[in-house]
């Protein structure tokens, strides 16, 4: 217990010795990774089978506030980078964390958030391997900002991609949308709004094995982060260059989401998820994919939302609850609060 | 939800819309001669387009989409003004979301926010009063923008802070109202509406009467209509009868909400604080006759106008709109978004030229974003 | 400006700056009653109102709310009775 | 070319068309990444081989100024991953980029770092195959903070490691020392003083491989960053449980740096690097080693600066110009500038 | 670098080395009787430990390490005050770098930093009055530390912002003089040193005959010395040819810097900025007669200690020292930092317990960081 | 606070504020003059001071500066001369 100060101060990241006990007290110490080096030294198995790649992917995670319902900035971090190489159809295997800490943040915080990602790693089935961390002065950052990279490997003969979509395949969500995007605006506090809703922060690594697994001509899948369904489905139509035609009544959608989107005039399309992932598999193949979902918590409530199309090719449409239709465009900017 | 699912009903949208064609074919109403029927109030347009209504009622109807978006009526002027308060040092600028992407004539308040300026939206008038309580040493200015609907909350903020006796609260004011463009809309020569769509949130405040002359002296149809599709599909079907029946009158769709002389307290506010600017710039519409309101003298000390010396505070101000844009032709109804030779090319949301397609409210932005237009332009 | 939601008073927070709770689908925001505060403002609470930046702008009429959406319950029975009249007139018209 | 504005603004961050056009104007038209997913999917025949390892590194850079007389926060965040896999026997294959913006960043300083490391990068002989971007208000954070992770492929049979130290290895380190340490203080403005000195940031990727080639019993190696010489010295004479001696005269310093630290009360030894690396080698092998790293210009001024010794085990020590000694140990907390 | 690297010249070193050791031979100093000479400056002791000095002299010469660092002699109570004031709201507190670590009683100013105080560093007190002047909506303390070599650049400051009338700057004064506690040290019943190494930097300022009386009353030998290697070993052979010869007297080894009576302009501004306090504590020390100064009241405006009622100023202070540590009996020179229970155990470089170990200055640090003491105390 | 260094003033960079340049070994940092202004500004140029805290607080003497080094020297070689003497009277003493 070398670490005697409740809060970060620029000493923890000078190199010295009060850097490696905030290093080896919070860090290595929970996350263990193998060796001394500043390197980890693995070796897999799956990467030398021939054909196998090797996925290798990276976020940046800088929410505010670094703990809300449902999880914190740590969850997010190993979620985003396990589920950005599970949609590619990467078995996650190893990530890096970089930690980049304000002076003044509380260390018990750190050792929260630091709990949480070796938690949820271990759940994911990765292994933090190495990592960083760096202090800048009060006001240098907003707390702290984990960046994590992932490393994974695709099974030979594997392949998914935005592109491989095609007219017919069906379009299939794990879950409701927006729960993570409407708790930040909750949780932020300064929209003064409040509900019982939770992140829906998840890794969802092994849901997706089970779906390629049971739907082994899965198309593509994408993880709805920032922008939302309506972005991912955009990126997915126009890779495809084919149309996507999703039915308003089909999106699941929870009661608290769609009043905070009412309130604040946003659109739940484009709000952020963070353990959501849309899948596209043949016709054939969407009711094994959805009863594969459906055996885990986080596949729960999976449905279909809607197909691929030949029409309107790169464009994404919506049959609206009424029978009218709408376009659903990428978003401009940020989705900023309407008040008209 | 309570009081808004109800009336997404799908079989009474579509009973709606069956009555409506019957009606809209019982006065020859079709796709080369259709009848004109204006939505005010840009939250209209909105749902129309959100719900596809402008796909499903009978092709002899046409959405003529009105001057009602306060974010896209807002000239380039003013926009630069606000960027003048907010880069003043020491002062906090708050703002609806929806303002933060509207161009002035060289940038926007995002922009003058990421090159440094303290710009912070809000959701109400009321966070702004706080942020001004919890930074005494700051100058916290409102951007106070938008129709009756929205006057009578910045009015009622005023009241407060000057009941606090704060003194680094002050509002921008930009409220406007909305029975004069109609007038000046109705005075156009080319206009060519055969009915209106009242705003029903600002006669939630203001009441139906204030429309009675465009029945009265226009013998046009209004009739004031709530938000949701069905709201919407009755109040066209109420137009359309009122049009088939040879009545011109003002009706209240939106009874549930609209008391028919508007809100006492809201009106006594906006009597205390506010009165009317002799005349107030509009984007794409230019000048209209007293169709702006500027903070009372009594409230000078809660004027930014004032406080900054800026805009008609000075008496001196440019008016420049963008060349090329189609804007005031779209909103008196002369012209479709998708006519505008700007649209999709010089003009898209990403780069807005005209107002708009700034604001989701506003007609070309919502024909971008929802409405098949950018097929149609493409 | 006109993005106005209805929402139900929960809960007085602020008798003296008149602030109350209101709740829209389990999401709840303080907001100001001034222009609905007619009588007590305990009576408001479980009452509906027409929320918009942060204000109570309007009372929301219950029966007035009924009325609009029986006259478009009647509409549509009137057409289901128009359509099966329909229907029997053709159904009549082929049997004959 | 969709991006016209001069300055990142939220909406470049908000998952929208603005960011895509950020990130495809600014980032992937220059780093070229495989694929359109986002994950970079890679082969390598060099992993494949029978116990070939795969190592895995991270760093988050934080530096003020972003750019500065030698380099930029690019350079630095393309040479220190490469460094860190380099210095632990791998050969650097592929790095991940993940960007935080503030507010308000000029587009062009951006570009000018991106460049930096596209261009450092090929000479490096690594690509950037997979990134990220986030963009925070302003006050979020201090301009740009870049997180690389980087992937690369240990030799079979090839081990490097502090642990491997042994009395009587040969210390030698690539150059002057505290270039980059220096050139940031001077840099940063705030303590109004100014030399001609540059940073040394460098990747020694290529020269490490020499090195190895040249002195096959290389027993480990580290680069001089934060905590300078000295931390690292200290790392690995506590790994390798002997102590190591070093002689102050034969430390390589410039002129400018030892005048730096003598205004402001520094110590050289404990000044960052960003271009240097120390390694140990039997001694059999020291000339083999200086004569290759003396073939690259990063390498040009190698010399050895001391040795491991049996004595004084995990302490290092360091004979002064005029035959005292003295410990050098690890530093406390920041070296913070003295005026006495 | 010039007047530095001639100084640092290994032949000269090894032949001042011999000489010592003939002398020391001469007068019979030996390891277990040594000769006992303080550098009673903490830059004296840091050269000492650099060079390794303290191995290479003759075994018969034994350091003591003086109360020369004015950032260990800060009592904890100050540090706490400092604090107080970096923490009002508004406050920009600027500080040499030294400074951060040191412990008050329950935070130092790097932990006050972190929780949220703004504390910058600064190079000079000239540094703190340009963010004076750049902030002028903010009040910009210094903290004004050290012996006579600093305290005229401090009052230098003052004078400048006197003449450019800012109102925003002041000075927490911490200033303290050399010559109170070297007599202090020598009134000390268990004092046994031999002969003293001046401060080169304070007889820079005030010249070398403030020392006299240490000659004079006290019998014993001072060297005013520089800081090189060869300065030091210089003014040890100096010392102890007086011992031999059986002189007692001050001289003068740094005369390239120190003019016999100091520098005219320093002097001058401290006499117009400074008063002497009647006492004033020291860690360690406690309190000693007129060994610190204080603001005049003419340059009131420019005394944080007056501005925020604090400290001295308001007659309120409670000294408090920490349990168990010996820095009293280091620098009074009884006790080695070895000799101390706490060294290397309650009280190392991270955590430090006493004041000696704060600065790098500080004996205790010094010999955790350079003097293999560390390797005493395994 | 002690830690001073010698510096070399290379220019005057603010006749009323009394500011120059000064450089250390190729670094340079503005230094205030007040201290050892006694004559026009101009005539400091080229001269080492000793700065500390950002002010030149004293100008080096360069004739102290060389006897300081002179007597190092003498004692060097009168060392030299007296082991050359004592080896002289070893390999005497050995011959012998
Ligand atoms: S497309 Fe642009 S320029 Fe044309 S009318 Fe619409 S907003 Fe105005
Ligand atoms: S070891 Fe610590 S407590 Fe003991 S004398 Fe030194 S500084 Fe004081
Ligand atoms: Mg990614
Ligand atoms: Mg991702
Ligand atoms: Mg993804
Ligand atoms: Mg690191
Ligand atoms: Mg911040
Ligand atoms: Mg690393
Ligand atoms: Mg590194
Ligand atoms: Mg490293
Ligand atoms: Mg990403
Ligand atoms: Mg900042």
């Amino acid at each position: 217990m070398a670490l005697r100060d409740e809060r970060v101060t620029l000493a923890h990241g000078g190199g010295g010795k009060a850097m490696r006990d905030l290093i080896e007290e919070v860090f290595t110490s929970v996350f263990q990774p193998p060796g001394m080096e500043d390197q980890a030294r693995l070796s897999a198995e799956a990467l030398t089978e021939p054909g196998a790649k090797l996925a290798f992917t990276t976020d940046s995670f800088v929410v505010t506030p670094l703990e809300f319902p449902g999880g914190d900035i740590g969850k997010i971090a190993v979620c985003g980078t396990v589920n950005d190489l599970a949609v590619g159809g990467a078995r996650p295997l190893w990530l890096s964390a970089a930690f980049i800490i304000e002076e003044g943040t509380e260390i018990a915080l750190l050792r929260r958030i630091v709990a949480t990602m070796a938690r949820e790693a271990e759940a994911a089935g990765v292994r933090i391997v190495t990592g960083d961390t760096k202090v800048v002065g009060r006001g240098g950052c907003d707390g702290v900002f984990v960046t994590t990279a992932g490393v994974g490997v695709i099974p030979p003969g594997r392949v998914m991609g935005a592109e491989r979509v095609r007219p017919g395949d069906v379009a299939i969500v794990n879950g409701v949308l927006g729960d993570h995007g409407a708790t930040i605006l909750a949780a932020r506090g300064d929209l003064s709004i409040s509900s019982a809703i939770k992140s829906d922060c998840a890794s969802l690594g092994h849901l997706m094995e089970a779906v390629i697994a049971a739907a082994p001509q899965a198309r593509a899948a994408r993880d709805l982060t920032r922008g939302g369904l309506a972005s991912a489905l955009n990126e997915i139509a126009e890779a495809a260059g084919c149309g996507i035609e999703i039915s308003e009544a089909d999106l699941p959608l929870r009661a608290e989401v769609v009043g905070t989107c009412e309130i604040l005039g946003l659109d739940p399309l484009y709000l952020a998820n963070e353990g959501r992932v849309v899948v596209f598999v043949p016709p054939e193949e969407a009711q094994a994919a959805l009863t594969a979902m459906r055996a885990f918590a986080e596949g729960r409530d999976a449905v279909v939302i809607g197909q691929a199309v030949s029409a309107h090719a790169g464009q994404v449409r919506m049959k609206t609850a009424l029978g009218g239709a709408r376009i659903v465009d990428m978003l401009v900017g940020e989705q900023l609060p309407r008040i008209c | 939800m309570k009081f808004a699912s109800e009336f997404r009903d799908p079989k009474a949208a579509k009973a709606l819309l069956v009555e409506i064609a019957r009606v809209a074919d019982e006065i020859g109403a079709t796709r080369e001669k259709p009848v004109h029927i204006m939505e005010v109030c840009g939250g209209h347009t909105h749902s129309i387009f959100r719900y596809g209504l402008d796909k499903l009622v009978h092709e002899g109807i046409e959405f003529i989409h009105g001057p009602g978006c306060p974010v896209c009526v807002l000239p380039r002027s003013r926009v630069d003004e606000c960027i003048e308060i907010a880069e003043r040092p020491g002062v906090i600028f708050t703002t609806f979301g929806d303002a933060m992407r509207v161009p002035g004539s060289k940038r926007s308040l995002l922009q003058s926010k990421a090159d440094g300026a303290d710009i912070r939206m809000v959701y109400s008038p009321l966070d702004a009063l706080e942020l001004a309580r919890r930074n005494p040493e700051r100058e916290v200015v409102f951007f106070g923008l938008g129709f009756e609907t929205t006057t009578p909350s910045t009015a009622l903020a005023i009241q407060q802070a000057a009941r606090e006796g704060l003194t680094n609260f002050s509002v921008f004011c930009n409220h406007i109202t909305v029975p004069e463009p109609i007038k000046a809309l109705l005075d156009d020569p080319h206009m060519c509406l055969d009915g209106f769509i009242g705003p029903g949130h600002v006669s939630m405040v203001i009441g139906i009467h204030p429309y009675d002359f465009i029945a009265r002296d226009y013998g046009k149809p209004l009739v004031v209509a709530g938000f949701e599709p069905t709201d919407l599909l009755q109040s066209v079907l109420m137009v359309l009868s009122q049009i088939a029946q040879g009545r011109a009158e003002v009706e209240n769709q939106y009874a549930r909400v609209v008391p028919e002389h508007g809100n006492r307290v809201s009106l006594a506010a906006i009597a205390d604080v506010y009165e009317r600017r002799p005349s107030f710039e509009w984007r794409g519409l230019g000048e209209i006759d007293a169709s702006g309101l500027r903070i009372r003298p009594t409230y000078a000390a809660f004027d930014a106008e004032e406080k900054f010396g800026i805009g008609y505070a000075t008496g001196q101000r440019e008016v420049e709109e963008a060349e090329g844009c189609a804007c005031g032709a779209v909103m008196t109804g002369r012209v479709k978004p998708v006519q505008c030779p700007q649209f999709g090319k010089g003009c898209t949301p990403e780069m807005p030229l005209g107002a708009l397609m700034v604001s989701s409210e506003g007609a070309c932005a919502a024909y971008w974003q929802y409405g098949g237009a950018r097929a149609a332009a493409e | 400006m006109c993005l106005g939601i209805p929402g139900q008073i929960v809960a007085i927070t602020d008798e003296g700056r008149l602030l109350a709770m209101a709740e829209v689908s389990g999401v709840r925001r303080e907001v100001n009653v001034a222009c609905v505060a007619e009588g007590a403002l305990e009576a408001l609470v479980g009452q509906w109102a027409l929320i918009h930046v942060g204000f109570a702008m309007s009372l929301i009429d219950e029966d007035e709310a009924a009325k609009t959406l029986e006259a478009l319950r009647d509409l549509g029975e009137a057409q289901e009775t128009l359509e099966q009249m329909a229907a029997g007139a053709a159904a009549l018209e082929e049997r004959a």
